[in-house]
């Protein structure tokens, strides 16, 4: 066990899965000079040297024009020839640029040409809101890709979930989108230093409870465990937090088990609200154990706006602690009151 | 380079199977044997087997909504394209592919692209696994004249160049891009795009003549084998019938004076007259070969009809490797499609 | 009044639009030659003639390359100086091209800019589902556009909404993505000869009941109206059927109040499960009318797969009316069993 | 075309307002009283102003990430741009955009892309209006040797080619895409991929050389105005800053002899030395404008510094141009934004 970032945990991962195999490569803008942080020397944070270049060579190591639609459709096309490649396209809002490879392309091959392909590829992007980037660099767009069958949607919330997922993306043999969240960069855990594979389709329970499930993705995961530590230490409720981890495959058996024994739930996520990844957790319930829900269940999302760039108007687009914990209470309250 | 005698009829052979097998397939889509539409590469064969027979097996090869065929071109059996053609749990790709997005890795076809141009990359990044795995493969991308408008042809030229991937680009330039003649939207001659970055361009006028087509495409697999890099050829060429199969346009967009004159070069007779006149094969040898891909494709018909529809299940099966994916559609979703009324308990 | 065709209408809609005003131009690839049904003479079906060039010229009726991109970019630009473009991208698979145009510039410059552009633009595209052309002919991809602030959508379901709501896209300072339905093509009804604008926003009630909602888009409306039409003669249940016709913006009091009446919603559309537009109406009413629910919430949709090419495969993959009216019998049957 | 006293004046102004401008902002980011970065075009000013200088009133243009004092070369004044990049109400985007996502209609700037490429297309569509509507006008899209290698400037350079529009693609050849050198990811010359579309390009060896880019774009707008068509303009320059501010980066991609040469070739120096020794200008005379400028940029910041930041639902405004859609949005969701616990009834 060691300390890592959850940054330092990628680059980790990502040196794991060269070593382990020599059929993946690393693909991407600026990615010899490690200018994002997880090709370099240290994997514990940004590295002092570009080493993964140094280490592997410009062969694996493939720093690109910027070109983010030939670059998937490359990809791809290596994937079905005999490479792994990792695919790092930095911010994910540039995955709109390769929407075309991704969807036609990448989710859809095996399936049109009945199973003769197989699609070994990982793209990796970052989710940059919350920095004053403004809307061209905010986006947190994996809610879209969620309705495309084919794609696996992973988005890590720990150090310990963003290396163990990240190799069992990279071993899958099939195409697997990881949104990462640089408002997690920093954050710091003991990781295993040893290699190990954290399951596709499997969510994590972040915290046990029994007054309402809380579903939370991505970074609102820390924000959802602040609101229900709050939460229990002034108002004694006991709320039941959970990460999904990957969106696609979705473990619904353990969102449903909760919420079957809470009766309550609420959904956070970064995203925008119409059609995001809580409207699906919340029809799928809705549908699934309707007759457990004791409450309305409570979506807390970012709204259907685009994120302005001034500081004094971004802070309030996302969800927080602040607002989980109403949310919470509302929805405990009505219980309540019923 | 010389083709011997059997590599000559060798090609001969698969310029016929392409024809035949479109002319058969244009008539089943009329009849409805065949579902949705065919594009057919009638008129084109020597452009297409003039590329794929300077491939070697191994080599990749990539194409469009019009390269059902294109397989053929690389050698591969009729019936399991015509199955696939017509739906059936026998083809390609079980009938989940069809006319428009087939593949046939077993001749390193990786599919085709229903999707104009996208198709384009996907052969780049089979140049990629060659150079990287230090494979002596090459890869091929067929586009047409309207693809050759896409952006991402120019990514992946940009890629392939300062890459030095052993890639080969091959536009299908037949003049139209469905009712819209290139001239009217092509800005420039597209064979000089090329040298903007940074690789030979060449064209080829006489698209109806298989060695034109195949001297170019065996030099450019060369230098890609030799580790010299990509080429793009563009291959003038002409198709003889609608865009697609049972599509009736209002407007004639082709006036008659230029379809009479590119009929008059087919490329199947000409090949036939150069046999006879400068390579000592006769008529007789020649009316064999038509008779036996006539065969052929009523075989390949025999093969498909005998061919069982898939399952139903199969809709569900190949959209991951893993089969858990499948077991996660809810229960509601999977009584559904299996028309059943009530949900299991 | 006079029958015309849902393609009918749309072409009368594109005529009235380019007559009304100078600014409207239609751009897309073949449209000069007609050869999607909407640019020719007779207005009533497939033309035979292809005189929208002859009548407005090739100032007027741009015939594009084949460079989705571009042309969505550079309708985009136009809009922001002056013309108000109906861009035909013919089928709803090829937006892929499109996307990052779609979604950094027309759905953000607006907002980014603070108010400085307009972007009256319309965005016209077929769903081509249902005909046996394979998984990249076959998609539905409204949804993902719903998740992203900025654009409005439309999905009209009958020939005279198909005329209505396309002056009133054309009319609208706002982007605007309409997706048709290459199943309702021949669909045929009265409709006005007369200029009419049917409002962005505005859900249309197609048949009143007491026992269940059922909201129907697309082409899964007149589905939605056989199956309650079976139901209401073989079992008499009385189905209100509600097609929201924009889906951004949404109807949502429209929905919300036939809910609260009937107690019961069934949701059919032919796009994808995940993250659909049937996520986000369940889950909206899951959150605003939850303790009128008297049965969990139904949806009818096509399943997390890709459209397979075989006719014995395709069919089973749309809402049609045996699954909708199976689903109303068990959101009905379960309540009788409360 | 010789330019006057008064004009050649006003392109050394607009110059040092670019280069005071940015100065002043890459402190005000380090210091914090900038959120997020700014992409400076310190170095590139000759690049810059002789582009802009070439364009009238009411012409059109596009940029991307580093162009945010692309409308000082255009004559905007300076204090809407920097409460932009502050964040504040007075912002010439209401401190919606910032640096990265600024436009400034009012001197015909559509925008800048944070997306690299994305925003090439858009002043395509202005010269496309131009052309429907009959106008006078053209646009100039601006982007950089990175964006270079993004298909859609070919998908536009076809358009506008194949329309003979009023257009000019303009390259600011940095030689750097953030930590990559342009010649290890860029295959040819980027002014060549001009010519197989079938348009004039031009190469601008001396991009530091304010005479030598406004001739040429000079010449191009005279072309487009004329309905001769579009022309694609490579300006070979550099940026003297790292590639954003703030950013520091553990591999030194440039070295040190290479700084030093371009900044022995600084394009205000030189543009100085030119009007002093060829044209006629005091040294007084100028150091009186260098001071001006520095006057200008505190104006610019007073102004940002006296603007409060924008009201908090400034955020819901501008989405559409209608406001029923803000109605739309829940009530949980609007009382969640507006921070209170409690849904109103
Ligand atoms: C991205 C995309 N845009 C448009 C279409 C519709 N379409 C199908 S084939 C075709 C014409 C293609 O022309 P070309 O590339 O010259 O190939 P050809 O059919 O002539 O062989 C068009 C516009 C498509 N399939 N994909
Ligand atoms: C589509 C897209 N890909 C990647 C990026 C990240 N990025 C921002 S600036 C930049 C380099 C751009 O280089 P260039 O076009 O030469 O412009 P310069 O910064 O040199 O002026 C990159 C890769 C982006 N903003 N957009
Ligand atoms: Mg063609
Ligand atoms: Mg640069």
């Amino acid at each position: 066990m060691s300390v890592m970032s959850y940054l330092g945990a990628i680059g980790a991962a990502q040196r794991e899965a060269m070593d382990a195999d020599e059929r993946v490569i690393i693909i991407g803008e600026d990615v010899e000079a490690n200018v994002y942080g997880t090709t370099g020397g240290s994997g514990k944070s940004r590295a002092s040297e570009g080493d993964f270049t140094q280490k592997y060579g410009r062969n694996r190591i493939r720093n690109t024009p910027i070109s983010e639609e030939g670059i998937v459709g490359a990809a791809a096309g290596a994937a079905m020839t005999g490479l792994r490649p990792i695919v790092d396209l930095s911010y994910s809002s540039f995955l709109y640029m390769a929407m075309d490879q991704l969807v036609n392309q990448v989710a859809k091959n095996r399936y049109m040409f009945g199973g003769q392909a197989s699609m070994p590829v990982v793209f990796r992007s970052a989710m940059f809101y919350g920095l004053n980037t403004g809307a061209h660099h905010s986006d947190r767009p994996y809610p879209m890709f969620m309705n495309v069958p084919g794609l696996k949607i992973v988005a890590p919330a720990s150090p310990s979930d963003a290396k163990g997922l990240l190799r069992s993306a990279v071993d899958s043999d099939d195409p697997v989108l990881i949104f990462e969240a640089c408002l997690l960069w920093g954050s710091k855990e003991d990781v295993s230093e040893e290699e190990f594979w954290t399951p596709l389709g499997v969510a994590r329970t972040v915290q046990e409870g029994t007054d309402v499930t809380v579903v939370a993705i991505s970074s609102s995961v820390p924000e959802a465990l602040a609101a229900a530590r709050t939460l229990a230490e002034e108002e004694g409720v006991s709320v039941e937090v959970i990460d999904p981890r990957t969106l696609v495959p979705l473990d619904k058996e353990a969102i449903l088990k909760s919420v079957a024994k809470t009766g309550r739930l609420v959904i956070a996520e970064p995203a925008h609200r119409t059609c995001g990844a809580a409207a699906e957790i919340s029809a799928m319930v809705a549908e699934e154990v309707f007759d457990s829900l004791k409450a309305p269940i409570a979506r807390i999302t970012a709204p259907d706006m685009q994120i302005p760039f001034s500081p004094a108007l971004e802070k309030q687009m996302y969800p927080d602690r602040v607002k989980i914990a109403a949310a919470i209470r509302r929805t405990v309250g009505v219980a309540q009151r019923a | 380079m010389t083709l011997s005698h059997d590599e000559l009829l060798e090609v001969q052979r698969r310029m016929l199977r392409i024809r035949k097998f479109d002319e058969r397939a244009s008539k089943m889509v009329k009849r409805g044997h065949i579902p949705g539409t065919v594009h057919t590469s009638i008129g084109q064969e020597a452009q297409v087997v003039g590329a794929t027979f300077a491939l070697q097996d191994g080599d990749y090869m990539s194409g469009n909504h019009r390269s059902h065929g294109h397989p053929i071109g690389k050698g591969a059996p009729l019936g399991p394209l015509m199955a696939e053609l017509t739906g059936k749990a026998a083809g390609v790709c079980k009938g989940k592919g069809g006319s428009l997005h087939l593949a046939d890795f077993a001749v390193g076809s990786l599919g085709e692209s229903g999707i104009v141009g996208s198709s384009i990359p996907i052969a780049t990044g089979a140049a990629l696994s060659s150079k990287v795995l230090g494979r002596p493969t090459v890869a091929l991308a067929f586009f047409g004249d309207g693809a050759a408008n896409q952006g991402v042809l120019y990514e992946s030229m940009n890629m392939a160049g300062v890459w030095n991937l052993p890639m080969i680009f091959l536009c299908e330039n037949n003049q139209y891009a469905l009712s819209t003649p290139a001239h009217t939207v092509t800005s420039g001659v597209i064979a000089d795009r090329a040298a903007g970055f940074g690789i030979p361009g060449v064209r080829i006028e006489n698209g109806q003549d298989f060695f034109a087509v195949h001297d170019a495409v065996k030099s450019a697999v060369d230098r890609a084998r030799a580790g010299e890099g990509p080429t793009l050829i563009e291959v003038v060429t002409y198709r003889y019938n609608e865009h697609s199969e049972g599509l009736r346009l209002s407007v004639d967009y082709r006036n008659a004076e230029e379809k009479a004159e590119w009929l008059s070069r087919d490329p199947i007779v000409q090949f036939r007259e150069a046999l006879i006149a400068d390579h000592g094969f006769t008529a007789e040898e020649l009316d064999a070969l038509d008779a036996d891909v006539l065969r052929e494709v009523d075989e390949a018909v025999a093969f498909s009809d005998a061919s069982p529809f898939p399952e139903k299940s199969v809709a569900f099966d190949d959209l991951f490797t893993d089969t858990t994916y499948v077991e996660t559609l809810s229960r509601q979703e999977r009584a559904a499609f299996e028309q059943k009324e009530e949900v299991p308990a």
